[in-house]
């Protein structure tokens, strides 16, 4: 099932767009899988997801960790620790 | 009462604290962010989730709401692009005793620290680089308790 | 830098706020006393002590800069007859880190509470009395530690 | 030595005034002394110092307990229990 991602400041810089939908395969259950699809495709995914330390991730717009499943998701979103106030 | 406002336009700090005075609560917190240009930066950039800011906002209103019995609980959140003096980050809480719109006041600033999603981007002349996450603003926010 | 007024005026919360943050200092916390209407208070009159309030409060402010390492501490005090609504007092703070700025804007309210000679006499209607002092106040204060 | 004396809230109105110079005897050394000798011309003095422990005082604009000496002192305030903010 199609699933809308999104990428925010650096995660965004590396990989050149602030967003795409992808498609990934059956064996992709959870976001670490889903970095790790996505890292696969070398360039600026390579780069933007080389230390799993720095990323962060939400589920539907809500903050998720990294093992959490996939399933159903319309909406996920990729980006580093947020430094905001 | 909860308003929450993610907004380019600069903060209006006069037109927010008429509207929380407006509650006949005894006492009101503030609390503003401004970018500082004493290490060199020329501009501060915001980015932002759309959609997610305003729910992880509004969430932290509501808890601070229910655990200090606030009258009212403001954030406003600046975006984009901004010079040294401008306003980051207005909250403000209302409450009938101090304490309680004290204690809230600290308590939204330091979750939305680590609790919503924003990042800066530093400019300093020719030479920008995204701000990274610091561990003491993890600390502040644990001092409130595990977050809901 | 210390501003501490004592006047009949009502107090110019925006003027007060512009100045605070012309300091480039990063932090901005303020507090706002407001006289309630709630519990049928219809007057409140606040009288002082020309004088040792203002050396009360520029010790206060001398306190919390030195303690805090503050950019700028403001307490602006009202006295005389206000209503329901009127601000009686605005506390601000300025300093580079927002924990700074918060816990001495929290200090200056705690203690003036308890260490500046102000007396509070409220109206209800045709019935004046004057304000008790309050326990819970100068525990407030007494959480500080021991007074300067 | 003369002694201007201030009276506020409703150690004021009980005594009707808000200050007097006053001369007391040699043998008053104290703020409390001081009270003593105040109250004992009756009326409002009386009923404004009725009870030391809702009173405070001041010497020359200090906070100060009322056991404090007044030798030297140019102004000694008489005051209830704060209640600003």
């Amino acid at each position: 099932m199609p699933i809308d991602i999104l990428y925010f400041a650096w995660v965004r810089e590396a990989i050149g767009q602030g967003g795409e939908r992808v498609d990934p395969p059956a064996d992709v259950t959870t976001v670490a899988g889903l970095i790790d699809w996505l890292a696969a495709r070398g360039g600026g995914y390579a780069v933007a997801f080389e230390n799993r330390d720095r990323l962060r991730a939400a589920v539907d717009q809500a903050f998720v960790p990294l093992d959490t499943p996939i399933a159903g998701a319309r909406e996920v979103a990729i980006f580093p620790p947020v430094t905001g106030g | 009462m909860i308003r929450v406002v993610v907004q380019d336009a600069p903060i209006d700090l006069a037109a927010e604290f008429v509207a929380a005075e407006a509650e006949d609560a005894g006492a009101v917190a503030t609390f503003t962010g401004l970018v500082r240009g004493d290490d060199g930066v020329t501009e501060l950039a915001l980015e932002h989730y759309p959609g997610a800011t305003e729910r992880a906002l509004e969430a932290l209103c509501e808890q601070a709401v229910a655990r200090w019995d606030l009258a009212r609980a403001v954030v406003v959140h600046r975006v984009g692009p901004m010079v040294p003096g401008d306003r980051v980050v207005f909250v403000a809480t209302t409450a009938r005793h101090r304490g309680a719109a004290l204690e809230a006041c600290a308590f939204l600033i330091d979750r939305l620290k680590t609790g919503a999603p924003f990042w800066k981007r530093e400019r300093r002349g020719g030479d920008a680089r995204w701000v990274e996450a610091r561990s003491s603003d993890d600390a502040a926010a644990a001092r409130w308790g595990p977050e809901a």
